[in-house]
Parts: structure tokens; C-alpha cells; sequence
């Protein structure tokens, strides 16, 4: 997520407003997965296809909370149980995707991207005043940092499976 | 002990005696000498107490073999008169008239070993065993489950299981077992 | 006759005044707190091992299916039946039970007049004395069917650090029928063994001192016992119902004892090639480890021809490889190689499917095609300095090639598997050698318990003077320009959630560099599939990352296979056990083949 | 019958003689008579047992099996292990006598025969006899895992392993062997059976008597006894 | 003064084969089985007399009912399984057999036991003859008409018991001495309780005394009764309290002292009449010294150590070849069990050696003849005799 996004979100004033635009970056997402799935190996594309159906998942859930008139009951149930960050991608560098990524460095970048995310909702989540708005960041930080744990788990059993 | 085994081996035909303990010790003796060395050992060397008679079955060997044990209480030693007998042709030397006791251990062992004495008093009567016309029930070629499989009723509705069957028959059905 | 004599009996009167020694109430008077009264069975505790119906003097156990209790690792699912028509109340069972499941309470009535109501499974059919804390326990540890280990020479730290020397000796004959006795052969450690090895028989073997029929038995289901009794991960021996109040049945000392008491050549005979017609079918086998040659091993005892190819020097595949030889000395796996190769199995070295010969060709010339490459590339931690770092599977290839690596005098490990104690213990070696002192350093994501290598590998590092820093999470290669420097890493405060997943949580503040002239990063392996051209990669299905294949090891090319680590376990016996399943599918489908030719 | 080795295959055709004394024969008699006896014969009655039937009114049939509940007397014949648990139950500490139960020495006072424990096929025998002397209603006891299922015994090759194969049993005590206190209980649950009117082990015997009789034929190989002798 | 002494020369001389000769047909003479089924016999066997008037001419004794084959059983069982079924052998003194095998045991595997184990053995074991002179005591007042004392012995019998159930946790088969040990130490407060036990027993002997040894009934029914005559004793096996009732100290406690009598103090009582008065007052003098003994064992037993060895797995627990013989003095005498392994996980043979074979069997059909028939059953009862011992 870069500035420009940042910059677009800070700009919102609704929850709406929020929700569909963190649609629409999610859907940028998707895309790159979507795109990326040819290019790397058979063996691998089971991840990247797991990669864009998640981010699918994303855009799904944050369409339907954009037309949700409860969805602020919905956002504060959730946030009620925040996800803890590891922090365990720190030690991970930016990868280079490269013309033929492998798995680990599918990983990786996905990583990145979910902690960039993470930590841009949360910090905007910090900024913004007390009420919808806040809670809207926060819940998106959260979500963000739950997919981010999630693809930590893959990233544990691929990479370091067969350390026996 | 061994002096009193000393003593006899100049005239009897002893095998190699087995000191089981101090005061306990196990000789095999001939047939025809056992009278001989039991009265001797009874009246000479104070043996005077008998303290069974008794058989074992040696199947493999073909050979019942009768123990007979003797007690000299005052020296505390016990000795045990191994006496072999050939399977097919099961038959003792009475020593009732040594110790009128032994008539009922005959009359046990003619029952439950099929080992005869003859001249014992009663030998020939029932006695632990009523109406029985099986194999002597102390031979080992008796199968005591067996004979109690087919005389009587277990009741029924009982089964078991192998744990290392139940676990293959559950959990790896489909391995292949052994490359066989 | 004196008076005395008619009159003292009448003394006896003076009793009238006495109270009744009566027992007032005689229905609910409660057996004496040890009194062996009916069996009480704790469910959790229970492991259906049968040792109870086994030392059963009356055959009053059963051991029956139960709901709720399924058959699992270490549990046969099984639970005791117990006849009260047979039962003499001796507690032979209790003193037998392996874990201290099997109790009696102090309740003694039972009466019914239905003579068939007296069975019960004690814990699992309710009964009023279910709960009653009182009755026979065994008083202290179970003492029926020994509990320690019989001891076992090995050399002491300081004597094998110095060289690549094997450490353990081995049980003596002697040892391992002391040892074999205390197995109480309930056959539940079978179902956790991957190649599903008849241990509780040849441990039988043992006992009775047939070392020869043991080995006969050990091969009917692993042609790598040599080496499985060396370096096999004895998974068995974590089910093994003797481990629950003692030590477990050294199961694969027993394995190593009876390979290592028969005679060198002796095996040739005892394992002969089975008298059975040519097929005149081939096989192609790609590696030379323990699922390829396994396999090969299967096909040739079945008639067929059996090539293996093997892209490195020597087959053995990670056993040679991977395997330091202080652990798994080179002439028993080329022994053990050589008694497959009796069979007929032809072993071509040097032959890297992909560079001297293709798949395609391959599939062409032969029958069929297995695949079992294993997992001969390191993965890396790809923190910042990665690329200055080794990858322990290749340091470990060079040492058993005899090609010189550099040994600086502090090394770093990531990882705390088997690899990862192999190659710290065999840099300590070199460094032992070289400089005369080890300074090797072990860092590891998870805390020493939940550690993936096994608890006597670990323990012997230490000992042998590797420092081990578990929950280390690496950051950082730190550099001096090209040169390696150390290893930054941060303290795991946790690794795994509740429910045993990866969910790592740092704490930044603890922070240590560990510092090292050379960093091996040992945190997992993957295949090398290249091999395999990306036309028939892209043809193959797969499975997160891994061949597809079906339950016999059938890809979803009809003529191939896959087996070994390259498609699912770990290690050599997960590797056995694939190699029989595969050549058990080959085989099939060899015999479909000759069928329909005729 | 489970596979049984041919060698240990029990040959059931061999048959006992009938002892001496129990042959019909010629007897002279002390004032010089000769006269015939067939001693199975002539020293006892043939009659098989009957049904004993139910009163005609439940009030008095009620009443009578009260009446026995109340009064279970014990015929004093230790046939096994368990008979060494009776005299602390006939003695003050254990006092079974304050619950109606009482010792008769013979079966002819008797109405409840304790089986303690197993049977040999000698004592069966007896305990068959004592069994048909005692007057009805009369009920059975087994004590013990051997009169169940065999018990410790499962594979003698001289006791029984079902007792109910030969008598008609109408309790049972569970134990190795029973306490007093166990066998009390085993008493009180009779009586209940009594009392509702189940204790009807006498009138399965005559019910089933050719089947019972035939049981005990096929273990007691010198049967030198009429069928029923009471 | 009235005497029962027979008049043997009247009746028919026993045959060579040991048969007396009798016609039963001419009607002087009847035959009557006294047992199994009779108040007046020791337990289940029976004895079968021919009478002539109320005077026994001959007594055959008939065993066999409570046969079970043990010795048989035995040889299709694992060493560690015959320990259940040993102490079945014998219902009132079980103990002896458990001891008596597991010694025998051990010494063929070559196996130490603890000195803890051996003390709690030898308690073991003086609370088992405790027990069974208790049974001896009512047995043969009860068999005189003297329900009372029958009535206390039974009591005092049952507290013992209930000492042994806290101790091994069974009332009649302890189960307790397995090869290598026993299962448990002494519970908690258990002297004290056994103090209890035997003071109450202490109280109850000394009105028993009254009742049995200074009743002029009782005198005159037992003395010069039964009486066996000590040159008999080594030609009829005769051991224990019969055989100390003519004079003859044998006990196996002191003659060859076995687990730890060689560090008790005790006295053999002997008597000289040999008659059921004497065997009588021999049981209840060494009634008295194991009561004694229980008291001394207690105090003397080391407070703390091991009571069991470790074993090897018994599951396939197998004894070289060998044969050996183990004896104990029993409340009725020598008891033995000899023990032949062959190598395999099962006993080759086992026989028990019980008192009961020889005083039941022939010595009793010696002393018969002659007797009044209703002393039959004090007769039997003063040899002490246990049928389930006698035929296994």
C-alpha cells in the first residue's frame, strides 16, 4: 500500500467511503494473484491461487459491510478480540518477485504486503477521531493483521516442514 | 551329605548327585537298588522320615521319574532318590512295608500317573477320581482344556481381540503388509 | 475327675453380661481400604495394551471394542471385558497394568440371578464403585515387567568428538535379550511404525536368542534394518505401552542388535532371492535412497528388472548424504546396499535424470517410473545476509564427499531438527580436529521442548559441547563486508497457538548477536524437481507443492510413481513404507499389463 | 466345542462298570431266606419330581412365599471353598440367623443349597443327591466365579464350570470368594425373589428334568443312582 | 473308670491287601458314611465305616471331592499365574502354599528377596496358623458339643481376619507373597490393632481353657482316645502337633529354620499321652506361642525397607532346569511343595506335600478300627486334617 493509498483513504469521511475503497484495493490485489498464477511453476500455483482467493474473500466481506446497515455492530464485534501481531515477517527482507517466484518468495511478498496494509490501517486508525471512522480502520487493521497470521502458518509449514 | 553319598556309592550304582542346598540334594539311583538304599538310608543313616513320593513326567524322554524323599531330622538333610521308569512299561516297587504311608502315595500315583505298584494295598481302588476313563490326568499328553472343553460348557458370548490385529484392521487396513 | 473339672465350665455364664460382638449392620460394612474388591478402569489412562488379558490366569479379560475409545497412536482402542464367572480377584492385572489405568476398588457385593450379568468393561459400563477412591493400588512401581533400560556402551563425549567414529556400541547379545525381555509384546508400537514392522516377533526372536530368525522377520518388512536400527526416529518407541510409568523398549537398539549379531555373509543366505519366473518386465527407479531402492528391492524379489539411477557418487541417498557417519558408518549401508543388490537390483551412480538421460526417454524404456528424489535442496531464512550463509544439507553432502569445507573456529546454526544437530555436530567435529576445541552455536525458533529433532540428538550436542539457544528468531547475517560476522536474532516469546499452529511472537528488546565465521541454516529441505521438465510439470497434478499422488503412490501419470520424502514423510522408515506401498501399485499394475499381453 | 488336537480327543464310549455292591444279586438273609435285590431299584422311589403349582388365591400364594422368604434353611454341606465364609455367618459376629437363615444337617430340613464355590464331578454327584432329597420349594444358591463360568477352575479337567447346566440356580454371589457380608446380601436378594414369587428354580428343574438329567449323565461317568431320589 | 480302649481281637484281621474282611450280609456288621454331607466332617470328604454295634471295625477314608487337579493346572500356567491359584490348595491356611511356592521359585531363578519381605512373610504366616489352630480349637469343641468355645474361636478367627484383609487385602486368599516379595508393607497403626486381636484372643483362650482343658467332659471323651503310638509316627509320616502330642519335638521352625525363625524365640511344646487331649493342648500351647511370636515378629521387623524385588517381565519369565524341594512347619505340620522346571516358561511338576496326605489317608484308617462312632469325628478333627490339601 503505498502513500497515494494512504493519502486516499485519509480523505474519507463515511464508513462506506472506507469500505469501498479498501474493496477496491483488494481487488488490485486479487488481480496481482490472479495475474501472477501462470507465470510461476504448477507445483507452486496452488498458493498463489490460495492468495487471490483470500483477497477474493476480503473483497466479498468488505462488499457486503459497505451495503450493511449494522455494519458498525458487525465491525465492533470484531475488533473486540484484536489480533496480536507477531511481528515474525520483520526478519523477512522484500523479495524481488522476479519472473518466476518461488514459493518462498510468493510468500514473502505476500507477507509484505499484508504487514504494509496492517500497519497503514492501524496507524490510521490511531489518527482518526473517536467513532465510526476509528472503528472502521481498526477493524480493517485487524483483518489485514488475521490474514497476515494466517499466511504465517503456510509460511512456517512450507519453509521450515522439512527440518528434520 | 556327600559322605553319606560317599558311603553308598561304593556299593550302589548313584548318578551324579545335584546339591540343591546344604540340606537338600537330588541322586538318581537304579531300579533294583532303590529297596536296598532306601532300607539302608531308613535304618542306617537315619533317613527315617518319608517325605513324598511323587512323579514326573519326562514325555519327551519316554521315562516317568519317581522322586522319593527322605528326611533325617536330627542332621536336617534331605534326600531325594530319583528313580526312572521306562513310560511304556509303567511299573514301581512298593515300598509299603518300608512306610505304610507310601501305600497312598502309590495309590495316587497308579491313579493320576497310570504308574502301577504291584502288591501295594488298595492300589487298584479309586481314589481321588471317580469313574474316570480317560488318559491319567497327570501325564502329560493329558490336556486338561481340552478335556474340559469337551466335557463341559463355557458360557457363551465371549470375545477378544488382538490389540495389534484390532489396530491393523482399523487404522492400516490397506497397507500392504511385508514385501513378501 | 475333680470338682475343678465339673465346675469351670461354668465359667463360661460370665459372658452373658458382655455386649454381642455382632455386627449391627452387615449390609453396609466397607472392605478394608486395600481390599481387592471390582476393578475400576481410568479411560484416559488406558492404552488397551492387553497385558492384563495376558497374564489372566482364569482368561477372565477380554479386550473389546468400546464406544468413544478409537484406535489411535499408542492406543489400541481396545478396553478389558472382565468375566466375574472367571475373575479370583488376584490383581495379577492390576500389578501388570503398563500404566497404572487398571485398579480395584474396595466394593465387594455383586449379586444377581441372572448368571450371564457378570461381565462389565470397568470404566466404560457404569458402576456404583466407579469413583471410590479406595481399594488395591499397586503399592509402588510396576514390578512385574522391568522398567529400566538395560544399559548400553557408548563412547563418552570426549572420545568421539574428536572423529567421525560410530558412538554407540550397540547392545551386546547378552544386553539385548536382557532387553527384549521386558517387552510385553501387545504389538500396539505396530501401528505407529510407517513400514508397520512385526516388532513385538522379532523382538520375540531376540528373547529366545534366534538373532538369524529376527533378521529373516526384520526383512520381510524393511531392507534398510541395518540402518533403521541405527538412525530410524523410532516413533514406535513412543507408543510403546512401556513408557508410561518406566522407559520405553529400545526397539531400534533391538532392530541394530539382531543385524549386528548375525554374521556379515550370513545374510546372503538367510535373505535369498525368491524362486519366481522373469517377467521380463522393467522398472525404473530414480534415487538410490531408502524408498528407491526399497522399491527396487520389492520389484526385483518379484521377478521384474529393476534399474535405479542415482545422480551422485554413491546410492544411499540421504542415509550416505545426509547422515553423518558417526551416527550411520559407511560400510553398513554399503553392506545393507549390497544385500539388495543380490537381489538383482542394478544401480546405475552418476546418472542425473535430466542431464545424462530424460524423463521422456525413461518412460519410454521402461515399465513404469519411480520417483523418489528425496529433498536435496536447503531452504533458506532469506533474512537480510542470507545469501552469505550455507545450507546445511550441502555442507553435509561435501563432508561425506570428502571435499574440503571451511571450517572457521565459531559456527552458527538456524534450526534445531536432525539436520540442524548433524551438521553442528559434524562442524564440531572439524573444528575439534582443526583447532582442537568446538564452537559451534545452535539457534532454533522453537523452546527445547517442542525441538523436531530427537531429545538424544539435542542431548548429545550438548554434551559434545555445541551451545544451544532455543526460541532465537534470526534477523539478521551481520557482515563485514563479504566476510560473515555473526548472527543477530531476537528472542520467541511464543511460537504456536492454542491450537498447536504457528503464530510466532517476538519480543525485539531481547536481542543477541552470535557472533561466527560462518552461518549454516538448517531449517528445511525441498525437492528438486527440476528434473522433471516443466512439460510434465505442468502435466503432473500437485498437491501444495508436492506430487499428487493417490494412496498406493501413483501420480496422475500412469506410469509413474512418487515416494519417499519427496511426496510425504519425513525419514527412512516413512520412506520404507512408501517405497512397499509403491512397488505393492507397480506390481499391480505390472501383472494387469502381462495379463492382458496374454 | 473349540479345535481340539486329535490326540487330545476324549473318548466318550468307554463305560464305567457298576460298582459291586450296587449289581443286582442273590442276598441269603441271617435266618437262611435267599432272596433277590436289585439295590437301585429297590432302596429307592422312581418318581420323577412335579410342578409345584402356584395357591389358587395370589393373597396366599403371596403369603406362602413370604412365609418362605422368612425362613431360608441352609443345608450344612460345604461343597467347596466358599463353605469356610459359613461359620463366620453362623457364628454372633456376622449372625445370619437374626435374618431367618439357619444350618440343617440334612437335606430333608433344608430348603436353600449353597453351592460354595466349584463343584468336582465327585461332589456333584453328591450335591445332586442332596439337591432331589430336599423337600419343596427349594432353591439354590451359587457362590462364587466357578459356579458362573468356571472360574480360576476353566480348565480342570474335574469341576464343573456352569453350575446351572445341572441344577436349577436361582442366585448368585460374585467373588472370589464371597465375603459374609456379600453372601448376606446374596441372601436378601433371594428373599426379595421369593417374595415377588420368582424363586421358581424347583419347577424349572421338573420342567426341564430330562434336560438337567441329561447333563449330569454326560459328567457323571459311573451314574450309579436312579434318575431322581428324593 | 470307664474305658474306651478296643478290643481289637474280636474283629476280622486286615488282609495282606489291607482289606478287612467282612460280610456285610450276615447283619452284625453296617456300613455307614459319615461325610461328605455330615455335620461331623472336617470339610468335604467322608469317611466310609463299617460298624459293628457303635464300634468302628474298619474306616476307609474317600477323598476326591474338592479335587481340582492343581498340580495339573499348574503345569499349563506361567510361573507368576500359579501364584493366584497356590492358595487355593488349602482354604483355611492358604499362606503356606503362597510361601512355599514362591520360595521354591525363587530359589530355581535365583532371585533375593528383601529382608522387609521376609519378616512380613514370617508374620504372614504365624497369622495364617493363628487362624488355623483358632479353626482346630472350635473344630474340636464344636465336634464335642462345646458350640461355645466354637462360637468364640470362630470370632477371634474373624478379627484376625480382618487384620489380614487391611494388611493383603483379602479375607481368606491373601494372594499377598509373591516370588520376589510381598505386595505391600504393613498399613498404618497396624500393631496396635493387632494388639487389640490379640489380647481379645488372649481373653477368649483363657475361658476356653476353662471350658476344654478343665472340663471333665471334655477330658474324659479325649483322653486315652485316639491315640497314636510314637513308633508309628516316622513310618506314618506323622509331623507337627501330632506328632509333638506323642513327645517328638519335630517343627520345622527349629529344625531347619527357614525366612527369619533363626532370629525368634520360641519354645516347641510337646505333650506324651499322643491322645486327642494331648494333640489338643500341644495346638493350644502353640496357639499361645504364636500369639507370641505375632508380638515378637512386630517388634523385632525392621520399620522400613523394600518388600518386593524387581522381577524380570513374568509375561515370558523362564527357569532353568532344576528341582527343588521347599518346607515349612504349618499349623498341621511339614508342608512342602517340590518344584521340577524344565527350562520353560512353566513348571514341570509341581507337588504339594501337605500334612493332611498322611494324617488323613493312612494314619487315620489306622486309628479308626476300634474306635466309638462318635468319636469319630473328634478323632478326625484332632489330627487336624484340611481335605482340600489332601487331594489338590
Amino acid at each position: 500500500m503505498s502513500e497515494a493509498n494512504k493519502e486516499k483513504l485519509s480523505g474519507l469521511t463515511t464508513v462506506k467511503e472506507i469500505m469501498d475503497t479498501a474493496t477496491s484495493f483488494e481487488v488490485v490485489a486479487r488481480d496481482f494473484y490472479k495475474a501472477l498464477a501462470p507465470k510461476v511453476s504448477k507445483n507452486i500455483r496452488w498458493l498463489v491461487d490460495e492468495l487471490a482467493e483470500e483477497e477474493q474473500g476480503h473483497v466479498d466481506l468488505f462488499t457486503k459491510l459497505a451495503n450493511d446497515p449494522k455494519v458498525s455492530d458487525v465491525m465492533a464485534e470484531k475488533i473486540q478480540r484484536p489480533v496480536a501481531d507477531g511481528k515474525f515477517s520483520d526478519c523477512v527482507q522484500v523479495p524481488d518477485l522476479g519472473e518466476n517466484p518461488d514459493d518462498q518468495t510468493v510468500l514473502q511478498y505476500a507477507l509484505l504486503r499484508e504487514t504494509a496494509a496492517m500497519d497503514q490501517y492501524t496507524e490510521l486508525a490511531d489518527t482518526a477521531p473517536e467513532g465510526p471512522l476509528k472503528e472502521a480502520f481498526t477493524f480493517l487493521a485487524n483483518e489485514e493483521a488475521e490474514h497476515k497470521e494466517e499466511l504465517e502458518k503456510i509460511y512456517y509449514e512450507v519453509v521450515h516442514s522439512g527440518g528434520v | 551329605m556327600r559322605h553319606i553319598l560317599y558311603r553308598l556309592k561304593d556299593r550302589y550304582h548313584l548318578g551324579t548327585p545335584v546339591f540343591q542346598r546344604d540340606d537338600l540334594c537330588f541322586v538318581t539311583v537304579k531300579r533294583f537298588e532303590l529297596r536296598a538304599i532306601l532300607t539302608e538310608l531308613r535304618d542306617v543313616e537315619g533317613f527315617t522320615h518319608l517325605t513324598l513320593l511323587t512323579a514326573v513326567d519326562w514325555i519327551e524322554e519316554q521315562q516317568f521319574q519317581l522322586t522319593y524323599m527322605v528326611n533325617n531330622r536330627v542332621a536336617n538333610l534331605t534326600l531325594a532318590l530319583r528313580v526312572m521308569l521306562d513310560r511304556e512299561d509303567a511299573t514301581g516297587d512298593t515300598i509299603h512295608d518300608l512306610w505304610p504311608t507310601a501305600a497312598t502315595y502309590q495309590r495316587e500315583l497308579r491313579e493320576m500317573f497310570g504308574i502301577t505298584f504291584p502288591g501295594s494295598p488298595r492300589v487298584d481302588e479309586e481314589f481321588i477320581l471317580e469313574g474316570w476313563t480317560d488318559l491319567p490326568p497327570y501325564r502329560r499328553d493329558f490336556d486338561t482344556l481340552a478335556y474340559s472343553q469337551q466335557t463341559y460348557n463355557d458360557r457363551p458370548g465371549r470375545v477378544t481381540h488382538d490389540p495389534k490385529t484390532h489396530m491393523q484392521k482399523t487404522l492400516y487396513a490397506d497397507y500392504p503388509k511385508g514385501a513378501k | 475327675m475333680s470338682l475343678r473339672d465339673v465346675l469351670s465350665p461354668f465359667t463360661a455364664w460370665k459372658h452373658v453380661i458382655n455386649d454381642p460382638v455382632t455386627i449391627k449392620d452387615p449390609f453396609n460394612r466397607p472392605g478394608a481400604d486395600r481390599y481387592r474388591g471390582f476393578h475400576q478402569n481410568d479411560m484416559d489412562k488406558c492404552i488397551g495394551c492387553g497385558s492384563c488379558e495376558e497374564i489372566c490366569q482364569n482368561a477372565a479379560i477380554d479386550m473389546v471394542p468400546v464406544e468413544g475409545q478409537e484406535a489411535g497412536p499408542g492406543d489400541s482402542g481396545l478396553r478389558p471385558m472382565i468375566d466375574y464367572g472367571r475373575c479370583c480377584w488376584c490383581a495379577l492385572c492390576v500389578d501388570v497394568c503398563m500404566t497404572g489405568s487398571l485398579t480395584m476398588s474396595n466394593e465387594y457385593t455383586w449379586v444377581d440371578s441372572d448368571p450371564d450379568a457378570f461381565r462389565f468393561v470397568p470404566g466404560v459400563d457404569g458402576k456404583s464403585w466407579d469413583l471410590e477412591p479406595k481399594g488395591y493400588q499397586r503399592e509402588d512401581t510396576r514390578r512385574l515387567t522391568g522398567t529400566t533400560r538395560a544399559p548400553m556402551g557408548e563412547l563418552a563425549p570426549e572420545d568421539r568428538i574428536g572423529n567421525f567414529c560410530e558412538i554407540v556400541d550397540g547392545f551386546t547379545p547378552e544386553q539385548a535379550v536382557i532387553e527384549a525381555d521386558r517387552c510385553v509384546e501387545c504389538g500396539l508400537c505396530v501401528a505407529t511404525c510407517p513400514a508397520h514392522m512385526d516388532i513385538p516377533d522379532y523382538i520375540a526372536k531376540v528373547r529366545d536368542g534366534d538373532f538369524e530368525g529376527g533378521l529373516q522377520l526384520l526383512y520381510e518388512t524393511n531392507p534398510f534394518s541395518q540402518a533403521c536400527g541405527r538412525i530410524c526416529t523410532h516413533k514406535c518407541e513412543t507408543t510403546c505401552a512401556a513408557m508410561h510409568e518406566g522407559d520405553a523398549i529400545a526397539i531400534r537398539w533391538l532392530k541394530r542388535a539382531i543385524t549386528d549379531s548375525v554374521d556379515k555373509d550370513r545374510y546372503f543366505d538367510l535373505i535369498q532371492k525368491p524362486d519366481v519366473p522373469e517377467t521380463g518386465q522393467s522398472v525404473a527407479v530414480i534415487g538410490a535412497g531408502p524408498a528407491g531402492l526399497t522399491t527396487a528391492f520389492d520389484l526385483a524379489r518379484k521377478g521384474h528388472k529393476v534399474v535405479v539411477f542415482e545422480a551422485l557418487d554413491k546410492p544411499g541417498g540421504m542415509m550416505r548424504y545426509g547422515i553423518p557417519e558417526y551416527r550411520l558408518p559407511y560400510d553398513v549401508l554399503d553392506h545393507e546396499i549390497s544385500v539388495i543388490e543380490a537381489m538383482g537390483v542394478e544401480i546405475r551412480c552418476n546418472m542425473r535424470v535430466g542431464h545424462e538421460i530424460s524423463m521422456e526417454q525413461l518412460a519410454k524404456a521402461y515399465d513404469a517410473v519411480v520417483l523418489s528424489i528425496g529433498l536435496h535442496q536447503g531452504r533458506s531464512t532469506r533474512v537480510p545476509g542470507s545469501d552469505k550463509a550455507e545450507a546445511a544439507i550441502d555442507l553435509l553432502r561435501r563432508i561425506t564427499a570428502g571435499v574440503e569445507v571451511p571450517v572457521p573456529e565459531q559456527v552458527a546454526v538456524i534450526g534445531g531438527g536432525n539436520v540442524a544437530m548433524d551438521i553442528a555436530r559434524s562442524m564440531a567435529r572439524l573444528q575439534k580436529i582443526k583447532y582442537g576445541r568446538v564452537g559451534v552455536t545452535v539457534t532454533a525458533l522453537e523452546d527445547l521442548d517442542r525441538f523436531l529433532a530427537d531429545r538424544e540428538e539435542i542431548e548429545e550436542a550438548q554434551e559434545e559441547g555445541c551451545v544451544i539457544y532455543p526460541a532465537r528468531g534470526p534477523q539478521e547475517i551481520v557482515l563485514d563486508g563479504e566476510t560473515v560476522m555473526g548472527l543477530r536474532t531476537w528472542k520467541v516469546q511464543a511460537i504456536f497457538d492454542d491450537q498447536g499452529r504457528f503464530a510466532p511472537k517476538y519480543d525485539e528488546a531481547d536481542e543477541m548477536i552470535h557472533p561466527a565465521g560462518m552461518v549454516v541454516e538448517a531449517i528445511g529441505q525441498m525437492a528438486d524437481i527440476s528434473l522433471l521438465g516443466e512439460a510434465l510439470t505442468e502435466k503432473l497434478e500437485w498437491n501444495r507443492g508436492r506430487i499428487m499422488i493417490d494412496s498406493t503412490g501413483q501420480t496422475s501419470e500412469p506410469w509413474l510413481w512418487a515416494a519417499g520424502d519427496a511426496v510425504s514423510g519425513p525419514d527412512v522408515i516413512h520412506a520404507v513404507a512408501d517405497g512397499h506401498r509403491v512397488a505393492v501399485s507397480v506390481g499391480k499394475m505390472l501383472a494387469a499389463k502381462r495379463e492382458k499381453v496374454q | 466345542m473349540k479345535d481340539v488336537d486329535d490326540k487330545f480327543l476324549k473318548n466318550p464310549d468307554t463305560e464305567v462298570p457298576l460298582r459291586e455292591e450296587l449289581r443286582p444279586r442273590k442276598v441269603t438273609t441271617p435266618d437262611g431266606q435267599e432272596i433277590d435285590i436289585d439295590p437301585l431299584r429297590d432302596y429307592f422311589c422312581e418318581a420323577k419330581p412335579k410342578v409345584h403349582p402356584k395357591a389358587y388365591s395370589k393373597i396366599v400364594e403371596d403369603f406362602y412365599n413370604w412365609a418362605r422368604a422368612n425362613s431360608l434353611w441352609i443345608l450344612g454341606f460345604g461343597t467347596g471353598c466358599g463353605a469356610i465364609e459359613m461359620r463366620p455367618l453362623m457364628t454372633p459376629r456376622f449372625d445370619a440367623y437374626r435374618y431367618g437363615i439357619q444350618w440343617r444337617p440334612t437335606p430333608r430340613q433344608a430348603n436353600l443349597l449353597v453351592i460354595s464355590g466349584y463343584l468336582s464331578v465327585k461332589t456333584l454327584k453328591r450335591a445332586i443327591r442332596a439337591y432331589e432329597q430336599m423337600p419343596q420349594p427349594k432353591y439354590v444358591m451359587g457362590l462364587g466365579s466357578c459356579t458362573i463360568n468356571g472360574g480360576m477352575y476353566w480348565d480342570s479337567y474335574n469341576t464343573i464350570k456352569r453350575l446351572d447346566d445341572y441344577l436349577p440356580v436361582d442366585m448368585y454371589v460374585a467373588g472370589c470368594m464371597p465375603r459374609p457380608e456379600a453372601l448376606l446380601h446374596g441372601f436378601m436378594e433371594l428373599k426379595r425373589v421369593i417374595k415377588e414369587g420368582k424363586g421358581e428354580g424347583a419347577n424349572l428343574y421338573a420342567e426341564n428334568f430330562d434336560q438337567y438329567k441329561a447333563n449330569q449323565k454326560a459328567v457323571i461317568r459311573d451314574w450309579d443312582m436312579p434318575d431322581y431320589n428324593w | 473308670m470307664f474305658s474306651f480302649k478296643p478290643d481289637r481281637s474280636q474283629y476280622p484281621a486286615p488282609g495282606p491287601d489291607g482289606k478287612i474282611e467282612v460280610d456285610l450280609e450276615t447283619g452284625k456288621y453296617l456300613k455307614l458314611w459319615h461325610g461328605p454331607n455330615h455335620p461331623g466332617i472336617t470339610g468335604n470328604m467322608s469317611v466310609e465305616l463299617t460298624v459293628c454295634g457303635d464300634e468302628v471295625v474298619e474306616g476307609k477314608t474317600h477323598v476326591g471331592y474338592l479335587h481340582r487337579g492343581f498340580e495339573k493346572l499348574m503345569e499349563r500356567r506361567t510361573f507368576i499365574q500359579v501364584f493366584p491359584i497356590v492358595c487355593r490348595v488349602c482354604v483355611p491356611e492358604p499362606d503356606f502354599n503362597e510361601y512355599c511356592y514362591a520360595a521354591a521359585v525363587e530359589e530355581l531363578a535365583g532371585i533375593e528377596v528383601p529382608e522387609m519381605a521376609n519378616w512380613i512373610r514370617t508374620l504372614i504366616l504365624e497369622m495364617g496358623r493363628f487362624n488355623s489352630y483358632m479353626m482346630a480349637m472350635g473344630g474340636i469343641s464344636g465336634a464335642l458339643g462345646l458350640g461355645v468355645v466354637g462360637q468364640w474361636m470362630t470370632y477371634t478367627r474373624d478379627i484376625m481376619l480382618d487384620r489380614f484383609e487391611e494388611l493383603t487385602g483379602a479375607r481368606i486368599y491373601h494372594m499377598f507373597i509373591l516370588p520376589g516379595g510381598v505386595r505391600a508393607h504393613l498399613p498404618e497403626g497396624f500393631e496396635g490393632r493387632m494388639e487389640e486381636v490379640l489380647q481379645t484372643a488372649e481373653t477368649y483362650l483363657a475361658d476356653a481353657e476353662k471350658l476344654m482343658f478343665h472340663s471333665s467332659v471334655f477330658k474324659t471323651r479325649t483322653q486315652g482316645v485316639g491315640v497314636i503310638d510314637p513308633a508309628l509316627f516316622e513310618t506314618y509320616g506323622v509331623t507337627g502337633p501330632n506328632a509333638r502330642a506323642g513327645g517328638v519335638a519335630k517343627d520345622v521352625r527349629k529344625d531347619s529354620p527357614y525366612l527369619v525363625y533363626d532370629q525368634l524365640d520360641f519354645t516347641v511344646h510337646t505333650e506324651t499321652a499322643s491322645d486327642i487331649y494331648a494333640r489338643t493342648l500341644v495346638r493350644f500351647k502353640d496357639l499361645h506361642e504364636t500369639i507370641q511370636l505375632i508380638r515378637q515378629i512386630l517388634k523385632k521387623m525392621p520399620k522400613e525397607g523394600e518388600v518386593m524385588t524387581n522381577l524380570p517381565n513374568v509375561l515370558h519369565w523362564k527357569i532353568p532346569r532344576g528341582e527343588t524341594y521347599i518346607k515349612g512347619e504349618s499349623s498341621r505340620g511339614e508342608y512342602g511343595y517340590y518344584l521340577v522346571t524344565d527350562g520353560t516358561g512353566y513348571p514341570r511338576r509341581v507337588n504339594v506335600r501337605g500334612p493332611s496326605y498322611t494324617h488323613a489317608m493312612a494314619l487315620l484308617e489306622h486309628l479308626i478300627p476300634g474306635t466309638n462312632i462318635s468319636d469319630i469325628a473328634a478323632l478326625m478333627v484332632s489330627l487336624h486334617t484340611y481335605p482340600p490339601e489332601i487331594e489338590r
